[in-house]
């Protein structure tokens, strides 16, 4: 097996679907934001892949600073999005977000 | 020093804002200081502008600009600058002079209020602001500072938070610019499409200089930018918000109609003329045309209007909006000089007028209705004889006043448009009721006895707010040195000529005619108000028109029985469709269903009934299948994204 | 044997091991042997530093509480820590019966391999360092970071409330020093423009005037950021008088409480390394690594230099536990957050003053008055006026 | 050698994905979570791009997984999740992987390069972080102070 471009893209795929996957089954709010960190990961993926695999070589690392700008972005995210999960266990007492619909038609 | 000063005329806006961000620093308690860095900063700035004026003095068609790049994306680089013209200094100095006599009325008359420093920060603010948009040489950079100066206008009108009144009234006048606003940030796009490039002047680069390139669009580009100039200088139809400014403090409106806000509107069209007189046919294009209209319309309008109201203020603020008409025909029939020339002159008479009026209202404590004064001549010497200045200044009365001078100008340029006269004679009828509506202000306020007996408290005002009065009366006076036709010296400055000596136009058959018209005028009002009492003499001749006209022509009342009334109703619509139609169709469906069932029952109860219960079950089924679509639930709203992206992978396959 | 040699025998060593394999196996075999060498001596060598620490740290507590401390086994007591591993080895190894067993487990493998593999990064001598990465410096944080992690199994592996509050304790008091032990770090790497360990070692290694040793340590700045750094690196590895997170008097043993035997050993080689990993970065950074301290004194081996450098370090570590009693939490968190935060920023203005002006004197002497202001100003700030009096018993007389 | 550790980095990425996607302890969920950014890190060391690598576990080991199981233990009522799974998601979680693989596969804009290391070295991210990047650096600066107030503020309790 050699590692080529579409391999990497095959695996983050996965892991993209995966992620969706723990964001669209899971009934605790949490996991939801787990299953967002790791689409952004396979998205980070790509990245790095494809500006590894990339047949021009740009004088500036442009795809590991896709990555880094990324990463910060996704933990502010994380940190708001945390908050916000303990904001609500406050105040409805539940994390369950087949619960939570109070915004519902 | 010179050459310095062009290169640094960023300077004269920073000096207030820099002002204005050190008094918040300071904090809610340190009055005297906040004072102190305010004035300072407009001294400096005055300074400063004057440093500007002097070398557009020495050669004709000066400009100097200075541009640096702000930011680079991708291949477009935007560009801004600052520029110094003529235009710019001359409206430098009037707003930074006109400016420091308001703050130092400010001094005496907002001596009480509690949040004093903090009215000083947005005082210098709103001052930096407008400086910005004088000195912008890009339009991005005058959008930016023209924000910043609705800003400053709407944390100022509504100062007094407290009363739901000034609330409303900052909300009013900063939704309707905005509405302008809206028009004019879609001009900036537009142009900046066609031209590529916002500077105003770039040695032969700037999007003034080759306006050519516009072509056909050049039109829209312009209409769309008076949008902004009609909201922001109150020309009709956006002028409401106005008069309802009077909440604010009086310095507050005298900065307003004088030097900052309302003159941004005037100075924009005046700065991007090029573009409106774009392939101009003997000096009329489309878009000029619109802006004489809508100029005329506006300043007749308004003249009409404060022939009735009894608000000292609001009698100013309409006097305000038809002055500014009148600027707007002056620009639109190709007097540019004439109209900024009047825009300067006005700056300098209509501060006179609002402070003399703060003046009156803080004698009175708080009095503003002009059918509960009378008499204050006697009590109120000096105020009296300011405001007098500034009465006949701004009713046109020749010779003495600048403001004569300058309507006289631009009664002369709109004589000769080439497109109607009738904008003329329209102009004319204005100038006898302005000099009409001031006579009743002034016999209304100072002549005649007291009326409702609220004056007898009424005292001099200090002389921290009686000096600026005198001031701007002096400047409203000794300006006409300078704008008589036999020695124009502003017009060619603001031009670029050179000014010549020639005494025999200064009497001229137009002359005489203003001086009838205004004498009609002042005579006029004095006969019909020479004896008012509470009751206005003309409501008890022509009660329908003088309520037509107290209403201010129902205009407020037109917009929001329309414009409001829609957008009300077409929310109601959408409500109603949610509530009825979809809800409703599936209960039709439903009904049908069961009217069905109801006429087959009798024939064939046995064997039709099933069917027809499942129907109308199936459909009660639809329709909360319908409703549990908005369930609520994050995971099925982010299902149906991914289901979504699966939409959009077969469709790339069924392409492929 | 020329010096040389006697500074690269470890080096020639391994590669003569490894020659045995060259051109028999793949070469990925021999990237693989190699790193397992590196890490055997690793291990080797800090897990005998272990043992002779932790009797040699009783010692030094027994001499400064005026006893003997252990003496019996073996020659003067050297061989205690043999026993005491035996002790600990067959032990009975206790799991609470309501524990989450896999995260009970994982918890303290997951600290020792942390420390060890921060402790691979830093260059122990002359071309010897374990792991050669271009950030090494953020390896070891990163690698440090998840340790918070596995204290935190711990705490909510054990399922008792002693446990998940002192593991909270300790993850707040990491987090907290977490930020000035890197923030000290930050001067370094600015002045040496580089996250490489060997390349900020080699930065050390001239001298000024021919005998003062250009280590970052005589810098202002530099002196302020290693007791900085020290201090941020004594609550890092839970030491006294930072071990609020395990006050037996408190909270019995933090996040220990609930294990016994070989795994109790293991949390504690793994503070041990921990202890080791930050005094070894330490050394790095601030002491000029392998350097020797004067140019003629170079033909003793860098390593020689490197691990005296490091006992010198460990020997303040024991001291400062002989002599100093246990600070209390919330005074320990105002530290962090109100004094050497402020103060770690400030090392690195100061930094920046001295390295672009030139290292002259004029930079030397502003970055000093930079650290200079900010302390006083911050000592002047935090100052709670409170008298320290003696105490005066009223009713015990 | 690397096809050999692509495949072990593979599979523990995968596994530990799976097992933090679908593990009903929430514990355990979480630590598998960080696990597996642990198997990310190594595709990056792998690519190249060892800085990010790095970055990526100080971030998300140190301290966002930390953050994810501080709030499983501030709502501890829920850790254990005792409903069943919604197999729904399962379904489009699938039909998403197949498109993905499917256009993956189809396509041939793909450059079809051999694998090649080229690394970055940190000075490189720093030079490119200082010049051609300030401004988005600046802007995250912000966003990350930002988010802290904001979390900050959520989280804090309403009395005073």
């Amino acid at each position: 097996m050699i590692a080529t471009l579409q391999i990497f893209l095959i695996i983050s795929a996965a892991l993209f679907s995966i992620g969706l996957l723990a964001a669209l089954s899971r009934r605790h709010a949490i996991f939801i934001l787990i299953g967002i960190e790791m689409m952004l990961a396979a998205a980070n993926l790509n990245f790095i892949a494809f500006w590894q695999f990339s047949p021009v070589r740009a004088p500036q690392p442009v795809g590991v600073m896709f990555v880094i700008f990324t990463i910060a972005i996704a933990a502010a995210e994380a940190a708001v999005g945390l908050a916000m999960v303990i904001a609500v266990y406050r105040h409805f007492r539940t994390t369950n977000v087949d619960q939570l619909t109070r915004l519902k038609g | 020093m010179t050459d310095w000063i062009t290169r640094n005329v960023w300077l004269v806006p920073a000096t207030p804002i820099v002002a204005a961000l050190l008094i918040l620093g300071f904090g809610k308690h340190a009055r005297r200081a906040a004072t102190g860095v305010a004035i300072l900063g407009q001294i400096a700035a005055l300074i400063v502008s004057t440093c500007a004026f002097v070398p557009t003095l020495h050669s004709h068609e000066f400009r100097a600009f200075e541009n640096f790049t702000w930011f680079t994306f991708g291949e477009q680089s935007l560009r801004i600058g600052f520029v110094l013209d003529p235009l710019a200094a001359a409206m430098m100095v009037m707003i930074t002079l006109v400016g420091l006599c308001i703050f130092v009325f400010s001094l005496g008359y907002m001596a009480d209020d509690k949040n004093f420093s903090r009215f000083f920060a947005y005082l210098s603010f709103f001052s930096g602001a407008m400086l910005g948009v004088v000195v912008a040489n890009s339009l991005l950079l005058l959008f930016v500072f023209w924000e910043l100066v609705g800003l400053a206008s709407y944390l100022l009108i509504g100062f007094w938070i407290e009363r739901p009144s000034a609330a409303a009234a900052a909300k009013k006048a900063f939704i309707t610019t905005r509405i302008g606003d809206m028009g004019f940030f879609l001009g900036i796009l537009w142009l900046y499409h066609q031209s590529g490039t916002l500077l105003f002047y770039d040695g032969g680069h700037g999007c003034l200089e080759n306006v050519a390139l516009l072509g056909a669009s050049s039109t829209f580009i312009a209409l769309l930018i008076f949008c902004g100039a009609a909201g922001k200088s109150g020309q009709f139809p956006l002028h409401v918000w106005l008069p309802d400014a009077m909440e604010g403090p009086t310095p507050v409106s005298a900065l307003i109609h004088a030097a900052t806000m309302v003159a941004a509107g005037v100075f924009l069209v005046a700065r991007v003329y090029p573009i409106f007189s774009a392939g101009a046919v003997n000096g009329v294009t489309s878009s000029l045309i619109v802006v004489v209209w809508i100029g005329v319309v506006t300043g007749l309008m308004a003249a009409l209007i404060a022939v009735a109201q009894s608000d000292i203020k609001r009698i100013l603020a309409y006097s305000t909006v038809s002055q500014l008409g009148l600027m707007m025909v002056s620009l639109g029939v190709g007097g540019v000089a004439a109209g900024i020339m009047h825009l300067l002159a006005h700056g300098f008479f209509k501060a006179l007028l609002f402070l003399g009026a703060g003046s009156v209202i803080h004698g009175l404590h708080h009095e503003q209705d002009i059918r509960k004064m009378g008499g204050l001549r006697k009590l109120m010497p000096v105020t009296f004889a300011t405001y007098a200045v500034g009465m006949l200044a701004l009713s046109g009365v020749p010779f003495f006043f600048s403001g004569g001078w300058t309507k006289e100008e631009v009664l002369h340029a709109t004589s000769h448009w080439p497109s109607s006269h009738v904008p003329y004679f329209l102009l004319l009828l204005g100038v006898v009721l302005t000099a009409l509506y001031m006579t009743r202000q002034v016999m209304y306020v100072f002549f005649g006895s007291s009326r409702a007996g609220s004056d007898h408290h009424a005292h001099e005002s200090p002389s921290v707010m009686t000096v600026p009065l005198i001031i701007l009366a002096l400047c409203a006076i000794g300006l006409s040195i300078f704008l008589t036709p036999a020695w124009p010296w502003l017009e060619s400055y603001l031009l670029g000529h050179e000014a010549h000596i020639d005494a025999h136009l200064l009497l001229q058959p137009m002359i005489l005619v203003s001086l009838v018209l205004v004498g009609a005028g002042i005579g006029l009002g004095f006969w019909l108000y020479r004896r008012a009492g509470e009751v206005d003499p003309l409501q008890q001749k022509v009660p329908a028109v003088y309520r037509f006209l107290e209403n201010k022509m129902w205009i407020d009342e037109i917009y929001e029985h329309t414009i409001l009334a829609l957008a009300a109703f077409a929310s109601r619509v959408s409500d109603w469709m949610d509530r009825y139609i979809w809800d409703g169709l599936v209960r039709v469906i439903g009904g049908i269903g069961q009217i069905f069932g109801a006429l087959t029952k009798g024939a064939d109860e046995g064997v039709i009934n099933a069917g027809v219960d499942e129907t109308t079950v199936g459909a009660r089924g639809v329709g909360r299948a319908m409703s549990r679509l908005h369930s609520g639930q994050i995971q099925i709203y982010l299902g149906v994204i991914a289901l979504g992206m699966l939409a959009l992978f077969l469709f790339y396959a069924w392409l492929t | 044997m020329r010096a040389e040699d006697v500074d690269q025998v470890f080096v020639h060593l391994k590669g003569w091991v490894l020659s045995f394999l060259v051109g028999h196996v793949p070469d990925w075999l021999v990237q693989i042997a190699s790193s397992l060498l590196n890490i055997a001596m690793l291990l080797g060598v800090f897990l005998t530093l272990f043992a002779l620490m932790s009797v040699f740290e009783r010692k030094i507590l027994g001499r400064i509480q005026n006893r003997y401390g252990p003496n019996r086994v073996g020659p003067f007591g050297l061989f205690q820590p043999v026993a005491d591993g035996i002790k600990m080895l067959i032990k009975e190894d206790i799991v609470p019966a309501r524990a989450d067993k896999v995260v009970h487990f994982l918890a303290p493998i997951g600290m020792a391999a942390a420390a060890i593999l921060a402790l691979g990064v830093i260059p122990y001598g002359n071309n010897m360092t374990a792991f050669v990465i271009d950030g090494g410096i953020l390896f070891f944080f990163a690698v440090g970071s998840t340790t918070e992690l596995a204290v935190f199994m711990a705490g909510w592996g054990s399922n008792n409330k002693f446990s998940l509050l002192g593991a909270m304790r300790a993850i707040a008091q990491m987090i907290s020093y977490e930020l000035p032990l890197i923030i000290t770090v930050l001067p370094v790497v600015m002045v040496v423009g580089s996250l490489n360990p060997d390349k900020i070692v080699h930065a050390q290694k001239y001298y000024h005037f021919g005998f003062v040793p250009n280590w970052f340590v005589l810098t202002p700045w530099g002196a302020t950021a290693f007791i900085l750094f020290f201090v941020s690196g004594l609550v890092e590895s839970n030491r006294t008088p930072f071990d609020v997170p395990e006050g037996e008097s408190e909270i019995v043993a933090g996040h220990m409480t609930e294990y016994s035997g070989f795994k109790y050993a293991t949390f504690f080689m793994a503070e041990y390394l921990g202890m080791f990993a930050v005094s070894g970065l330490a050394v790095t950074l601030f002491l000029g690594g392998w350097h020797a301290p004067l140019p003629w004194l170079g033909f003793i081996p860098s390593y020689v230099w490197f691990f005296a450098k490091l006992s010198v370090l460990l020997f303040v570590f024991i001291w400062v536990r002989g002599t100093l009693p246990r600070i209390r939490v919330d005074h320990m968190m105002n530290f962090a957050w109100k004094f050497m935060l402020p103060m770690a920023f400030t090392c690195f203005v100061s930094a920046a003053v001295w390295h672009y002006n030139g290292r002259r004197l004029s930079g030397w002497l502003w970055s000093f008055a930079i650290i200079a202001i900010v302390y006083v100003t911050l000592s002047l700030l935090l100052d709670t006026r409170r008298k320290f009096a003696p105490r005066t018993y009223r009713f015990a007389e | 050698m690397n096809s050999v550790a692509f495949a072990v980095i593979a599979i523990f990425t995968l596994v530990f994905a799976v097992a933090a996607a679908t593990n009903p302890r929430l514990m355990h969920a979480a630590l598998s979570f960080a696990v597996m950014f642990v198997g990310i890190a190594a595709f990056f060391f792998l690519l190249g791009a060892e800085f990010v690598g790095l970055v990526q576990i100080f971030v998300y080991v140190g301290a966002v997984a930390v953050l994810i199981v501080f709030t499983i233990l501030l709502t501890r009522r829920d850790a254990e999740e005792r409903h069943g799974f919604k197999w729904g998601g399962v379904v489009v979680a699938i039909g998403v992987f197949v498109g993905l693989v499917w256009a993956i596969l189809k396509t041939n804009s793909l450059p079809t390069l051999p694998y090649l290391v080229k690394a970055v070295t940190v000075k490189e991210i720093g030079t490119t972080l200082m010049t051609q990047d300030v401004w988005p650096l600046m802007c995250v600066g912000v966003l990350l102070t930002a988010a802290l107030i904001g979390a900050l503020v959520l989280v804090m309790e309403d009395e005073p």
